[in-house]
């Protein structure tokens, strides 16, 4: 088995496990919730209790990122949207069709089995120990070397991102602008 | 050896390319001038293939007049071009034959107005065809000559679709995909040649001289043959890859079933030598008992389904799928006498086959329909055509002092040494193949002229001028068959000394 | 004269070429002058060769390299020597008057330039035929007639009987001929060469007894088809749908017997075969007899004549097929003359009486026709064997030599010769005496043949009654001619032996005639009496014995009926079928995955799903 | 179990969740957050993966997930309102006019 | 590593692609002409295609910090998108106006995607790869979408959407795996790691899970459902530069990553490539058959064409060039059959794509139009001399030298299969009586967009050599650099 320097406290392992089972329950409850409203403060949940893992596993910056990103902005824009879509109805009218939801099911499980398979079979996690070590965040910080690299070294996918956003707000105008369009006509 | 010289093999190919290009700048309305544009063309690629002819040297087996040229060198595709006794002939044949199909397109062609107006697209296909096929039988780059080859089916398509009968849509795409499929195998094996080249030299090469020389592995050489095979067989066609032809045949206009019954069946035939027979004599060798077989079925079974059909063009048609089968016989067994056979019955075939079609396409042409059971008589009102038609079919079955002898009693020859009970069976093809003919002359030409058949016309200047040639040709060669064999001689004496080379049939 | 042998072929070729070009505009009577001067001027330079070449063992004249291909050479060229210079002049000579015989007989015809052109051709392929040295070229001239042959017989196209005998004629001959080629092409696996003077050099040596057997075999197959016999002979009955001349010509003194000449032309090939010898002999002696019985009940005079052909081409092979080449030969040349000339008689019937052809419709003819009547008398009594017309010298040499090798041979001669009297007489006597039954205005209108037409047929009569006397026993002009190419061999010294058999064969002609005479002249209910009481063997004669129904219901029925399963069922639904089926199959293929395609995002998601769920699987247990 | 395996275990589950609800689920909307679960469950892996290597590396990707999920949540949600609009339902089985 | 490393000059056809973007969404906001801000598109994309060909031209490798490469492969793809965006720009110039389309936000996101496929055609690293992929991804959603008015557009973007972001998601899972197995992030480093656990699940596991990501970008069975719908959904002009241009893109990721960061694995990935392959191409030409609206029918081909480049990924390092060479050829031939599309969309009915009734006769009443049309059909059927024909042939030739001489086989039956569907087109265009007299549009672009096209399609079967040696350089790049 490979090496694992990743120790945990006890309590740790607790609250690992306690989030853990949130953030399953938070996803469950996006595919169960009768209402999309329901499935959107699933949603939240799963998010929240992410962010809590994240600061855990000593990436605070992400995770509070998280929280402002996904469980702020994100999803406020999915109930906002819901509000515009009437999310109050029931989701789905119908019925699924039984046959497509247990196909679906027995894959989604398969699947499921493969990563576990995966995960059991793998040799460890690999290379060389990083150089970010307990001891160089101490030194540096974690902010501030976590920004170093983003514009250093990550430059250009930090400039592909805000392409990427552009992209997006572009997107959206360009989505929004001819409906608007559309509708003045 | 290389493109030093005089480029009369790429002039003979590409000079109808060029007219093509001309007919297509050239304003659509002068039908007159389009025509006369594609006749003159036509005509100096015939002078050019004569000139080729006269100026061959026969006492040489070889490749002459090659030219080579870099053309795709990062894959080893070069342009390639030669003639050789064995090909030699096949040009002039061709070269006439569309001057024949260019003179029989004086008529406007095509079963409706639009296309028969349609005469600026009309010549420019056919002349892209010309170059097609020319091409076919000159290239000596495995990769060009598959070019040439698959090329020539765009202009086939459209000449078919847009100038054919009812049927032509159906006809034309059958005849597409049916010939693309055939040779879509091939492609695959001229890249497999290609990489055991560049196992054994180092270097991809298409280059049909140095595949020659390679030593496959066995069973590289069966396998390989088969896939070349397969489009030769399409393409002759063998039987059970025939089913295209009759529809091909019946429905594209009489100058276009001329030029593939004439022209393109040989393609299959001289595939089956230049690329079956000279490149994997030991795979043809041991397909030959299937290859055999095939082609035997196919000269019985086509001219039994020759004698029963109801529409002439498609006795013409299934019976030369018949004396077909017998020359991819002539090549199965590969001796000196079949091979001249092989040689002989090529131009023959084209030469008679020709003036049968076209004397189909007369028949249709005056009386609007192609059943022979709507004939009868016509000797009597059109004693020419009766002439004309008698001699034409007189050299399909192969009487002597005509064409069609020559070449088919040296195939029969050829089998004999080789494998009795194929001459005894193609044989039977000569009994059946006069009872057909005879058959559907009697009911077009002779009985009584009742009806519309009383006053048909008889054929005139027009008619004489494409039908004349042919029939001269047809009794010249007949008399003077070494016009041919004499040439190819040495040609057909380095192929036999091949294919002895491998241990032969039993 | 030999040198310039040449010339006979190229004056028919001249004749063919200058008749099919211009004939239509140079007028009936110039077409005649050019057709038949051609062999006029051919049949002088056969004669020249005939006496050039006598007592010569043969020369080869080469005139051009025909094909080349290997080690497989044929040269185009001329072998004149004894055998040949004979046949050729016979052929020239008869078709000579022929010619001019049909310049009358055709002259009502439109398409008179066309009759001359084939005639022409039809001498030049038989010229090919017989001064051939080699066996392709031979073959040349035997297909050669057979064109002319077939485009003679259909020569009135317009009636179908006509076309179909024309078609019926090439086809059978091409049964024969299919045989004929494989034997070449076994001489030539067996010689390398097709020359015939190489051949039968070297044929002692290399020959073993089976190969000669099936050389010679092959051989014979050709020979039956041109020559009719069984069981090829099927055609020449229907042949007669040609014009009268031709018939005379072509299926009486020429082209039926180029089997013959043939078979003299191989003997060295056929002596080394015994079996085939026997095989020849055979079938000679029963087609002699089997055609025979069938002219005993025709009603056509010309069927009647063209058995007699078929007849006396059976003893012509028992010649042959019982090593009396010269015999063969001597008989082929007299019936050439009588033969030819019964034709003509018939023609001239024919001519005289708007083409009525049916014995039982005509009679009394010979107060109408006396010339003609003399004539055919002559011929007849020729035919029967009457004695001191030619025919009785040959058929008697024939049979002394059938006797010498098989006394059964000779019986089946014997019988087939009072046979021959009998049913040559009785045409004579149906047609020529008693009342006439012919219709009244016909019967009027009968004349007599103009000169152009009786001219020929006197100088047949002449020929008919002295052409034997060339070959008198103990004279032997043929045999002492052919000698150099047809030796003799060693023949058991005549005897009284010999006279006998004269005598016998003299009575049963005579004996036929009278039977002959006695059941159409003097008890004309006889007949027809006799018919109803032996009715089976009566229908059985008259259908010919059924060969037609069994060929038509053993051979063309069952390949019609294959090549229309194979035209209207087997090709379009199975073959084509398919290939059609495949294409319908990727259609139905596509179809049944555009369903697939159901338009809704989840069932694609799914499909990702799976492929996610195949490829992780697949890569992690692999 | 090591805490790494459990992490990548807890973050297969939580991705395998958002892909069954990609299929069961029919509404678009709910399927869009399904999409955004299965994301966020991978962030969750390249957190563990990057504690685990001691690399900054899985971070920095997880902020461009972020990056990604919100330019991606402007797009989409456009799309849904803007057919939301044409045809007044987020059923995707609705919107099947394309197919065949 | 630090930021004296960054060579801009290595991204600059991407940056010329990204400042006429800009430069669109600045015009748009003072210039209403549509046409007028789609040739300030058309020459920034000019300027890309230039540059890249300038670049190619020139020597040297340079890379963005090992983020982003310039080497001849990624040149090649730059090439190839840029040409497909110039094509795509001038066939767009008339459409847009005809059919209402925003022209600033369509044109800004056009040239944004291309400079994401550039990117994506140049990345080295996973989030560089991850990041243009969503880049030209989100870009094509919002373009699939655009034609709002109309609710096939809506419900294409949709589909793409939902389905592309699904996919992306197992990419993304895939992306982290490697990192886990390998610890890095930089493809150069992956490659390196690799041979030292090559049985590794987890990495084994990642490649799976990247291969699932591309194959869904390229089409290729069975992540391709999306594909007829959205691209008969989108508006043409759309559909033709994403059939190219994403395409171009996807494989030229799945062949950086497999050819040069997983050699040592190549026993493990070539049958499912092989078979992803075949299984695409027989998909693709069966349902194409059965299509009798074109533009989806040409959908079906796109799927089938991933089938044949498949076959050259599935060949490795000998299939690189084969795979380039067929993407430039599918590009003019592709994009020049919707050019003609185009030109024939007329009213609202033809919002779903054209039918093949509308095409009959097409060459009585425009000859040239059906002329081109009928050599995009040829060539895509692969009939030579035409630049299809010679894609096919250095595809299979490549794998025929790779051992895989049964896709090769399977390719060639599968052509014959297309044959009839292009055939189809042709023979209602030249052997079928004229439709009913709507008058195709003439418009300069188009024209010119088709000529070029077609021009390109034959001269590339005339000549392929120059493509061809360009090519052939690439994977020395590849590897070497």
């Amino acid at each position: 088995m490979g090496i694992s320097h990743m120790t945990a406290t006890p309590l740790e392992t607790v609250l690992f496990i306690i989030f853990g089972a949130v953030a399953i329950a938070g996803a469950l409850s996006v595919i169960l919730a009768r209402q999309v409203v329901y499935s959107a403060l699933g949603m939240l949940v799963n998010f929240v209790a992410l962010a809590a893992m994240y600061i855990m596993l000593s990436a605070e910056f992400l995770g509070i990122a998280q929280l402002i990103v996904y469980a702020g902005a994100i999803v406020v824009l999915f109930l906002f949207a819901l509000m515009l879509v009437g999310g109050r109805r029931p989701a789905e009218q119908g019925r699924l069709s039984p046959g497509f939801a247990a196909a679906g099911g027995a894959l989604a499980v398969i699947f499921l089995a493969e990563i576990a398979y995966l995960v059991a079979r793998m040799t460890g996690v690999a290379g060389a120990r990083g150089t970010v070590t307990p001891e160089a965040i101490a030194q540096t910080g974690h902010i501030q070397l976590l920004g170093a690299t983003l514009l250093l070294d990550y430059i250009l996918p930090f400039e592909l991102a805000s392409v990427l956003l552009l992209v997006g707000i572009v997107g959206a105008v360009a989505l929004a602008r001819a409906r608007r369009r559309s509708q003045e006509e | 050896m290389n493109s030093a010289g005089f480029p009369l093999l790429s002039l003979i190919v590409f000079l109808p390319l060029a007219g093509a290009l001309l007919v297509l700048v050239w304003d659509k309305r002068a039908h007159a001038s389009i025509r006369g544009i594609s006749l003159g063309v036509t005509l100096a690629v015939l002078a050019l293939t004569l000139a080729a002819v006269a100026l061959f040297r026969p006492a040489e087996a070889g490749m002459q007049w090659e030219e080579h040229l870099p053309w795709i060198p990062t894959l080893g595709i070069s342009y390639r071009l030669g003639v050789d006794g064995f090909s030699l002939f096949l040009l002039p044949l061709t070269a006439l034959l569309f001057v024949i199909a260019v003179l029989a397109s004086w008529k406007p062609v095509g079963s409706d107005e639009a296309s028969r107006s349609a005469v600026q697209g009309y010549f420019f296909w056919l002349l892209l065809l010309e170059t097609g096929v020319l091409g076919v039988f000159l290239a000596l780059d495995l990769v060009l000559f598959y070019v040439f080859w698959e090329a020539m089916l765009i202009p086939m398509y459209f000449l078919i679709g847009r100038w054919g009968g009812e049927r032509r849509a159906y006809a034309t795409v059958k005849f597409f995909i049916y010939t693309m499929a055939g040779s879509a195998l091939m492609l695959v094996a001229i890249l497999a040649l290609g990489y055991f080249a560049y196992q054994s030299t180092g270097a991809w090469t298409f280059d049909w001289q140095t595949l020659r020389g390679l030593n496959l592995p066995w069973p590289a050489p069966l396998w390989l043959f088969a896939m070349f095979g397969l489009a030769f067989a399409v393409k002759v066609p063998v039987f059970p890859f025939h089913t295209w032809l009759p529809d091909a045949y019946g429905e594209a206009p009489t100058p276009v079933t001329v030029l593939l019954a004439g022209v393109l069946s040989k393609m299959g035939i001289y595939g089956f030598v230049r690329f079956g027979l000279q490149l994997f004599p030991e795979g043809l060798r041991t397909a030959a008992p299937w290859l055999a077989v095939l082609a035997i079925i196919g000269i019985l079974y086509a001219s039994l389904s020759a004698l029963m059909q109801k529409d002439v063009k498609r006795v013409v048609a299934y019976s030369s799928v018949a004396h077909l089968s017998l020359v991819v016989l002539g090549v199965v067994v590969a001796n000196a006498q079949s091979l001249a056979g092989v040689v002989m019955q090529m131009v023959s075939h084209g030469i008679y086959v020709a003036a049968l079609f076209l004397i189909v396409g007369m028949l249709e042409e005056r009386r609007g329909t192609r059943l022979i059971a709507e004939f009868g008589g016509l000797w009597k009102p059109a004693p020419l055509l009766g002439v004309c038609f008698l001699i034409a079919m007189l050299g399909a079955v192969g009487l002597p002092g005509l064409n069609g002898f020559v070449g088919e009693f040296l195939l029969l020859v050829g089998l004999f040494q080789s494998v009795r009970a194929y001459a005894v069976l193609g044989a039977l093809g000569m009994i059946l193949g006069a009872w057909y003919m005879l058959w559907t002359f009697q009911r077009i030409m002779q009985g009584p002229a009742e009806g519309r058949n009383a006053d048909v016309p008889d054929m005139r200047g027009a008619d004489l001028l494409v039908m004349v040639p042919l029939l001269v040709l047809i009794i010249i060669l007949g008399v003077f068959p070494n016009l041919i064999l004499g040439p190819a001689g040495a040609t057909i004496d380095a192929l036999v000394g091949q294919a002895a080379a491998v241990a032969w049939l039993p | 004269m030999v040198a310039y042998a040449w010339l006979m072929l190229l004056f028919p070729l001249l004749g063919v070429l200058v008749n099919a070009f211009f004939g239509r505009r140079i007028g009936k009577r110039v077409v005649s002058w050019v057709a038949c001067s051609a062999i006029g001027l051919s049949f002088l330079v056969a004669l020249g060769v005939l006496v050039g070449v006598a007592g010569s063992k043969g020369i080869e004249q080469p005139l051009f390299t025909w094909i080349r291909a290997g080690n497989f050479r044929v040269e185009f060229s001329l072998l004149l020597d004894p055998l040949s210079a004979l046949m050729a002049a016979v052929v020239t000579g008869v078709s000579f008057l022929i010619h001019i015989y049909s310049v009358g007989y055709m002259a009502e015809d439109p398409r008179y330039a066309r009759y001359f052109t084939y005639l022409n051709l039809f001498v030049f392929a038989m010229l090919i035929l017989v001064l051939a040295n080699n066996y392709l070229m031979m073959y040349v001239g035997w297909e050669g007639v057979g064109l002319c042959s077939y485009l003679l017989i259909g020569f009135w196209f317009e009636r179908k009987s006509a076309a179909d005998a024309g078609k019926k004629a090439f086809i059978v001959n091409r049964v024969g001929d299919v045989g004929f080629a494989l034997g070449i092409m076994l001489i030539f696996a067996t010689f390398g060469t097709l020359q015939f003077s190489e051949v039968f050099r070297r044929a002692p040596g290399v020959l073993g007894p089976a190969v000669v057997t099936a050389i010679t075999l092959l051989l014979f197959m050709g020979a039956t088809g041109k020559s009719a016999q069984i069981p090829l002979y099927i055609w020449l009955p229907d042949a007669m749908e040609g014009p009268t001349p031709v018939s005379a010509l072509i299926h009486a003194a020429t082209m039926v017997t180029a089997g013959v000449y043939m078979v003299a032309r191989n003997h060295v090939l056929f002596d080394m075969a015994p079996a085939t010898m026997t095989v020849v002999a055979s079938i000679g002696a029963a087609t002699a007899f089997f055609a025979a019985t069938m002219a005993l009940v025709e009603k056509d005079l010309k069927r009647i004549l063209a058995y007699s052909t078929i007849s006396q081409l059976g003893y012509m092979f028992l010649a042959v097929g019982v090593g009396a080449y010269s015999a063969g030969m001597f008989h082929l040349t007299t019936h050439a003359f009588f033969k030819a000339l019964l034709f003509l008689a018939a023609g001239s019937v024919m001519h005289a009486l708007a083409g009525e052809i049916n014995i039982m419709k005509l009679g009394g003819l010979r107060e109408k026709l006396p010339t003609t009547y003399a004539v055919f008398a002559v011929g007849a009594a020729a035919l029967a064997g009457v004695p001191l017309f030619s025919g009785f010298f040959s058929k008697d040499e024939i049979l002394w030599r059938a006797f010498l090798r098989s006394p059964v041979l000779w019986l089946v001669g014997l019988v087939t010769a009072l046979l021959t009297a009998v049913y040559i007489f009785r045409a004579l006597f149906v047609t020529f005496w008693g009342k006439t039954r012919a219709e009244k205005k016909l019967w009027e209108h009968a004349h007599e043949a103009p000169a152009v037409m009786s001219v020929p047929m006197l100088i047949l009569a002449v020929l008919a009654v002295v052409g034997g006397y060339i070959g008198l026993p103990r004279l032997s002009l043929v045999e002492g001619y052919l000698e150099p190419v047809l030796p003799a061999g060693h023949i058991a010294e005549a005897g009284a032996l010999e006279w006998v058999l004269l005598a016998v064969s003299a009575v049963v002609a005579l004996g036929g005639i009278a039977l002959a005479y006695y059941l159409y002249v003097v008890r004309p209910e006889a007949p027809a009496r006799l018919s109803r009481q032996y009715a089976p063997l009566y229908t059985l004669l008259s259908r010919k014995y059924y060969v037609d129904e069994f060929y038509m219901a053993v051979v063309v029925e069952p390949l019609r009926r294959v090549g229309r399963f194979i035209a209207e069922l087997f090709d379009p639904q199975v073959v084509d079928g398919a290939v059609n089926g495949l294409a319908r199959l990727a259609g139905v293929c596509g179809e049944g995955l555009g369903t697939l395609q159901t338009g809704r995002v989840r069932s694609y998601a799914l499909s990702i799903l799976v492929g996610v769920v195949i490829i992780l699987g697949y890569f992690l247990l692999r | 179990m090591d805490a790494i395996r459990y992490l990548l275990i807890l973050s297969a589950v939580l991705f395998t969740i958002g892909a069954a609800g990609v299929l069961l689920r029919r509404n678009a909307l709910v399927i869009f957050m399904c999409i955004e679960i299965m994301l966020n469950a991978v962030n969750l892996t390249f957190i563990a993966l990057s504690r685990q290597l001691q690399s900054l590396d899985g971070q920095i990707f997880v902020f461009m997930v972020m990056a990604v999920a919100a330019a991606e949540v402007a797009i989409g949600l456009g799309i849904i309102v803007s057919i939301f609009r044409h045809r007044a339902t987020t059923d995707v089985d609705d919107v099947s006019l394309l197919k065949g | 590593m630090n930021i004296a490393d960054v060579q801009v000059v290595s991204i600059l056809p991407q940056m010329i692609m990204l400042a006429a973007a800009l430069a669109v969404f600045l015009a748009d906001l003072v210039w209403k002409d549509r046409k007028g801000i789609g040739l300030l598109a058309l020459a920034g994309a000019l300027a890309a295609f230039a540059a890249a060909a300038g670049m190619l031209a020139g020597s040297g490798a340079p890379t963005f910090q090992h983020m982003a490469a310039a080497d001849r492969f990624a040149l090649v793809i730059s090439l190839v998108v840029s040409a497909a965006a110039v094509l795509a720009l001038l066939i767009s110039l008339d459409y847009v106006v005809r059919v209402e389309l925003p022209a600033g936000e369509y044109y800004g996101l056009l040239l944004l995607a291309a400079s994401g496929m550039m990117f994506l055609g140049a990345a080295t690293h996973l989030m560089t790869l991850f990041l243009s992929l969503e880049i030209l991804s989100i870009a094509l959603y919002a373009l699939a979408g655009i034609r709002t008015t109309d609710l096939r557009s809506g419900e294409a973007a949709m589909k793409y959407f939902l389905l592309g972001a699904f996919a992306s998601a197992f990419l993304l899972y895939g992306m982290a795996l490697l990192y886990g197995a390998t610890g890095s992030t930089y493809l150069a480093g992956i490659a390196a790691a690799v041979p030292q656990k090559p049985a590794d699940p987890m990495l084994i596991g990642g490649l799976a899970l990247l291969l699932v990501g591309f194959a869904f970008k390229v089409a290729a069975v069975p992540f391709h459902m999306w594909t007829p719908d959205v691209y008969q959904g989108a508006p043409s002009s759309v559909t033709a530069f994403m059939s190219v241009g994403a395409k171009a893109a996807g494989f030229a990721a799945l062949v950086r990553v497999l050819v040069t960061v997983f050699p040592a694995l190549y026993a493990w990935w070539v049958w499912p490539v092989g078979i992803l392959a075949v299984l695409t191409m027989t998909w693709g030409n069966l349902a194409a058959l059965a299509q009798g609206n074109v533009k989806r029918m040409l959908a079906y081909s796109s799927i089938a064409h991933a089938g044949y480049i498949l076959v050259g990924v599935a060949a490795g390092e000998a299939g690189v060039s084969g795979v380039l060479f067929y993407l430039m050829a599918y590009a003019l031939m592709n994009i020049g059959a919707f050019a003609v599309l185009i030109a024939l969309e007329r009213a609202e009915a033809d919002a779903a794509g054209v039918e093949l009734a509308r095409m009959s006769g097409l060459f009585h009443r425009r000859p040239w139009l059906a002329a081109a049309m009928t050599v995009f059909m040829f060539s895509l059927a692969g009939v030579p001399p035409l630049a299809g024909f010679f894609g096919k042939l250095y595809v299979f030739s490549a794998a025929v030298r790779s051992g895989l001489m049964v896709l090769a086989i399977i390719g060639v039956i599968n052509s014959v299969i297309s044959a009839y569907y292009y055939l189809r087109v042709v023979a209602r265009m030249a052997l079928a009586g004229p439709a009913e007299e709507v008058e195709p549009a003439r418009c300069l672009g188009l024209s010119i967009g088709t000529g070029i096209a077609a021009l390109g399609t034959v001269l590339l079967g005339l000549y392929p050599t120059w493509l061809f040696n360009l090519v052939q350089g690439t994977l020395a790049v590849l590897f070497g650099g």
